[in-house]
Order: structure tokens, then C-alpha cells, then sequence
């Protein structure tokens, strides 16, 4: 089989399916010819420099590529719709993002660094979006339930992987403070290249956002 | 928060010569009032209450929010006026949202207690061995503005359905049979366990087979009331069920009963007695 | 704006919904530019050309145009929608979990215990598959519909009855519910393809073996 038609059977398998294809499946497109993943992945590059001038790309994703409008015609797409997206609220975003960098969480966590109970209705909403899914239990008294995001949470919001995310902003330690807001102390100005985290500020799942930031750069 | 000890005294300044006359688009209007300015101080004022609780995540949100005004010196709280505020709280409380607004006392409480441990005079061995009582606060405050920060940077990802659209074609699938589902008895289990988890923590336990096999029967009983519009009670027990049989029988119609699902009718005293549809007329 | 960029967007468009586009839609996607159902036309034309060799076509229906797979790349599309279980949504198995543990249960119940909406899509499609049917109304105010699930239902999972269905209790994990359920009649071959059911992941099920399927539809 010519690679030209592997590319357009590919492209249609890309564009009939709902999810995202992995290249397992992609691969698995051609049962009786012989397609190797390396066939795939000539034809993806071909699709991509195809797409290149278009309205459409390929997204490589955690688990598969998928074909999907660009940002750039986001203006005249949106035209389309009667009802504007809906809008997620703050409290809702500020949960997400809280089980995002700092899974596995409990609710009590969340509600800990927020200083607000979180709602049901917001846990729900996301469980049944399936953006975060519950990773176990905790072993604590009550038992809390550990939640995490999902698969789908990735794919929603374009992301490759968790370490895609934007980086979380960096904690300054206690002492750079306490200068900036102690107003008896004349001490000089804290100079501000010198801003550095320091570790025993930390808390200790910090370390998970600082190691999903450092492989971030590495990508 | 930097540059807060610089600004402070700019702000200080700025809301002492001209308060409130800033030209601002109201941010809430409270039965006819316009606010266009938010709170100068910690506590809220009381008829401004719920629109400010709505307008913030919290009480993290409203104080980092009163940081970045800098209209509020964190060091320098008149205690008496937050006793009296506090107090007009608790009246307000009976009214309101009170678990929410629960969590904005804590933290006035939280600031009254630092600004009294601050007035206390230190001696050097206190000064060794004890934290600066503002420490706590500003770890959770720059805590929480990261992960504010985190929130506004999710939502500025590129979102299917918002941003991008997934790329799709129709697929005619006139030649394709029956579509197969993935479903095993397993994944039914676990999401009838996880459901239940959710709704109630403690009912993890309390499914068992007594209930179902009762479930059963009366979806049975219900199912006989879908084809005769009466049903007599006697016929529905069977012998051959034995005493377990009659109990789980009889549980199923209590329960019927007692969701109005079916109704119980006897002509006369001692009669037949028969179950009937309860809103089989819809 | 050029004509490319019309193309563009156009393509886009017909990509990104769901129905098919009609000409007074698409011209309506450029509310700002003059753009005239001439110029679509063309774009049209020349998506067509683009199209002349590839694995999707455009295709004018009644109500409009929509992009679709071709005739010719359909065999090997097939193959992968065979091999493609459908996933349900956690919020569709949830739904008939409880169905199926509490029955009989309004919809109200239901949404009273899942914390969310349940949506009528998810209904339909279970009343559609015949997995569930309305038991009778309850004499409450609105008259909701009592759900209960079907003998179709049974036969899919090869139960005799309600009270076969696993009890919570006797979820210990994953291991003691296929033991006592046996469940190794009901796996497929082993097949490398197929990846097994881990514990954690119990969203990523098996696949059902085909003649479940057959069965349950011959009833």
C-alpha cells in the first residue's frame, strides 16, 4: 500500500473518531497490510506540514493524536455557537487547580489552602465531567478520599502531559518578607534578583510542582 | 506582595485626603447603593456582607484583595473596632449564610490574635523560641495566591469547546452493525461503590444481599402492576418461597408503600386486600 | 481578507460542528468582512479539489454542507470501529448502578445521590439499549417515573436475578470479585492488544468479548 493512501485513511480515521487515537490503534488501521509505526509516524509529519497553513493541526496528546481547530480561527468559529461556552468560576477553577499540582489531594487539603469549604456541587460537576476521579483513600481517620485529574482533564484543556501545565509561581521565604512588611526595620531593600525559594519554607508537596516545572523545561 | 511596605504609606495617603471619591464603575450596588470601593478596612460592612462574600473566594481572597489596594496595614488593627464589628457579626449571622461567613470570622479572629501577640512585649528567650505571629498568615496567603494565580492561568489554556473545536467528519456507518459497549459487571460495581462513597461515607457497608434480593421484589411487585391493574396481596406470596420468601415480600410492599410507589385498597373490613398503581394515570 | 484565509476558516468550520453548515451559515461566519455567498462558493469549490484524492469529501445535503468519510477508505474505518468498544461515561454507569442497586429510583433520587443533573440523553440511551424501563409513577407530587432495570439488562451481565448482583460487602478488590464471579469465562482470549483491567484504572476496562453483545441483542 502506497504511504499516500495510508495518510488518507489515517486522516479520515483521525477525523471520524471522537477520541483521540493512540498510535496502537492507528497502527491497527491496517491489519492485513503492512504498517509499521515509523509508516504512522511519516504520514502524521506529512499531515502536519499538510495542516501547516490551515485552520486545523494535529495534537499530539497523552495517549493520541487528535485533529482540532486552531486558535487562530477561534474568532470566526465562535460565531457559530447560539450559547457561549459556559464560563467555570473561580471557586471551581481554583479547586481544579489545587487537585491539578497537588495530587493526590483530599478535600480538606483544598479547603486548608483556600480558607473556604469547597462544595459538593463543584467535586461533583468535576467527577462527572471526568476531570478528577478519586485515587484512593487516605488513611486518616474518616478516610478521606484522595482525588487526582484524569485523562480527560489533559485532553480538555490541550495538555500533553501534567507537566504542561503553567508553572506555579514561586514562594518567597519568610525572611525577604518579613523585611518587605516590617516598617520599624530600615534594613536594605531586598535586592530583586536575590528573590529565591527557600527549601525549609517549603511545604512538602511543593516538591511535586518544582519537579513537574524542572522536567518542564527539559521537554 | 512587594512593594507593600513602600505603598503603604502612598495608599495611606491617597484614602486619608480623598476617600471614596474615586470614579469607579460600582463594583456592587447593596439595596440601591452603589459601592465603588471596596471595603478600606478588614471587617466588612454589615449591609455589604453577602454581595462581598459573593464577590470573593474567601477570606484569604478579601484580605489579599485588601493587600493589593493597600488599604490595609496588616499590623495595625484597631482591636476595638474589630470586636465591635465581630459582634455586629454574630447578629448579622442569623440572617446569612452562616457557615460561609463562619470562615470570615476565623480570620479576624485570626488577625486580632496576631495584632494582640504583637502588642505584647518580647522578652529575648520569646524572641528565640517563638514564630512571628504574622508568619502563619502570610504562608497561607501566598499559598492560596499561588494556586488563585494557577486557577486564572487553567482557565487561560486553550479549552475544547471554548477555544479549539475537535476536528471531526461524518462517518457513515450504514454497513456497521450493532455498536459494541464496553461495560462489565465490575465497572457497575465500582460505580455504584464510588457513587455511594461520595453521597455517604458511611453507607459503604450497608448494601447487602438481604436489601437487593428486597430491591428485587419490588420491582417485581411493580412489574405485575404494570400489566393487571390490581394485583391481590394474597398472590403474592407463594409457599414454595417459604417464611424467608413471605418476609422479603412483605418488606417489598412496606417499602412500596412507604415511597407512595403503590397503593392498598380493601373493600370492606376483613376483605381482600389489593395493591394498586399509585400514579398510574400520569 | 484573501480567499485563502476564507478557505481556511470555512474548512474549519465545517470541521468543528456537528450538523451540517448551510450556505447562510457560512456566510455568516464573517460578520465583519464582505464576504458574499459567491466567494463561499468558490471556497467550496476549491475545498472539493482538495478533497479529490483524500479519505473525506464534501458532501451537499438539503440542509446544508457537511465533510464526511468516503466510500473507499470505509473498510479499514470499519475495522477500527469493531475493535473500538464504546467507553459509557462514569456519569451513564453511574446512573445505571444505582438504577440497578436501588431500584426503584426516580430520577430526582438519583440526581439527589450523585450531587448533579442527570442528563436525559443518558435516559434515552439506556431506555434505547432496553436496560432500563419506568416501573410505575409515584403518587408524589410531579409523578416522577420509578426506573428499574430489565431482563435485557440480566442476560447482559449473565445474572439470574437482582440478587445476584455483587453486594458492596463483598468488594474486597478487584482479585476477590473475579474469583467469586469467575470472570475469566467471560474475558476474551488473551489477546496482546487488550490490555487488562488493573486495579487502579478500572476506568480502562476490558473489552467485551463479542458474543456477549450478540447475545444480549438476539433478546
Amino acid at each position: 500500500m502506497e504511504l499516500k493512501q495510508v495518510k488518507n485513511i489515517v486522516e479520515a480515521a483521525l477525523l471520524a473518531f471522537d477520541e483521540p487515537l493512540s498510535m496502537k490503534s492507528l497502527v491497527s488501521l491496517f491489519p492485513e497490510e503492512e504498517i509499521t509505526a515509523n509508516d504512522i509516524n511519516q504520514v502524521l509529519n506529512d499531515l502536519e506540514v499538510d495542516y501547516q497553513d490551515r485552520g486545523i493541526e494535529l495534537k499530539k496528546l497523552s495517549k493520541g493524536y487528535r485533529l482540532q481547530t486552531r486558535d487562530a480561527v477561534q474568532p470566526w468559529l465562535q460565531h457559530m455557537w447560539e450559547q457561549k461556552p459556559k464560563k467555570l468560576s473561580r471557586a471551581l477553577l481554583e479547586t481544579l487547580a489545587l487537585i491539578a499540582y497537588r495530587q493526590p489531594i483530599t478535600r480538606g487539603e483544598i479547603e486548608d489552602i483556600r480558607g473556604v469549604a469547597v462544595s459538593s456541587k463543584i467535586i461533583h460537576y468535576m467527577m462527572d465531567k471526568e476531570w478528577i476521579r478519586i485515587l484512593g483513600y487516605r488513611d486518616v481517620p474518616g478516610k478521606p478520599a484522595m482525588l487526582g485529574t484524569t485523562q480527560t482533564f489533559l485532553n480538555y484543556f490541550n495538555l500533553k502531559a501534567l507537566q504542561d501545565l503553567p508553572s506555579l509561581a514561586e514562594i518567597k521565604d519568610f525572611e525577604t518578607l518579613e523585611q518587605e512588611l516590617d516598617f520599624d526595620d530600615l534594613k536594605p531593600e531586598p535586592d530583586e534578583n536575590l528573590k529565591q525559594t527557600s527549601s525549609d519554607e517549603q511545604t512538602e508537596s511543593d516538591q511535586l510542582p518544582d519537579d513537574i516545572n524542572q522536567e518542564q523545561e527539559s521537554t | 506582595m512587594s512593594d507593600i511596605a513602600n505603598n503603604q504609606e502612598k495608599a495611606n495617603q491617597q484614602t486619608g485626603k480623598q476617600p471614596l471619591q474615586q470614579a469607579e464603575m460600582p463594583f456592587a450596588v447593596v439595596e440601591g447603593k452603589p459601592f465603588t470601593t471596596m471595603p478600606t478596612d478588614l471587617y466588612i460592612p454589615p449591609d455589604a456582607l453577602e454581595v462581598i462574600l459573593e464577590a470573593f473566594e474567601g477570606p484569604l481572597d478579601l484580605l489579599l484583595y485588601l493587600i493589593r489596594r493597600q488599604n490595609l496595614d496588616i499590623l495595625d488593627i484597631p482591636i476595638h473596632a474589630i470586636t465591635k464589628q465581630y459582634v455586629e457579626y454574630i447578629e448579622l449571622m442569623h440572617e446569612m449564610n452562616f457557615e460561609l461567613a463562619a470562615e470570615y470570622l476565623v480570620m479576624a479572629a485570626m488577625l486580632a490574635e496576631i495584632k494582640s501577640r504583637m502588642l505584647l512585649p518580647k522578652t529575648h528567650d520569646d524572641e528565640e523560641s517563638e514564630e512571628d505571629p504574622r508568619a502563619e498568615l502570610i504562608r497561607r496567603l501566598q499559598e492560596y495566591e499561588r494556586f488563585k494565580q494557577a486557577a486564572e492561568d487553567i482557565d487561560g489554556l486553550p479549552r475544547i469547546g471554548r477555544d479549539v473545536w475537535e476536528a471531526k467528519v461524518y462517518l457513515d456507518k450504514q454497513t456497521e452493525q450493532e455498536e459494541i459497549i464496553d461495560i462489565t459487571i465490575q465497572d457497575l460495581v465500582m460505580a455504584f461503590k464510588e457513587v455511594m462513597m461520595r453521597a455517604d461515607l458511611k453507607i459503604s457497608h450497608a448494601i447487602e444481599r438481604e436489601v437487593l434480593s428486597v430491591r428485587d421484589r419490588m420491582t417485581s411487585v411493580l412489574d405485575s402492576l404494570l400489566s393487571q391493574k390490581t394485583v391481590n396481596f394474597k398472590s403474592l406470596f407463594k409457599r414454595e418461597e417459604g417464611k424467608q420468601g413471605a418476609l422479603v415480600t412483605f418488606l417489598a410492599v412496606l417499602e412500596l408503600l412507604k415511597a407512595h410507589s403503590i397503593e392498598l385498597v380493601q373493600q370492606s373490613a376483613f376483605g381482600e386486600i389489593y395493591l394498586q398503581s399509585s400514579g398510574g394515570e400520569v
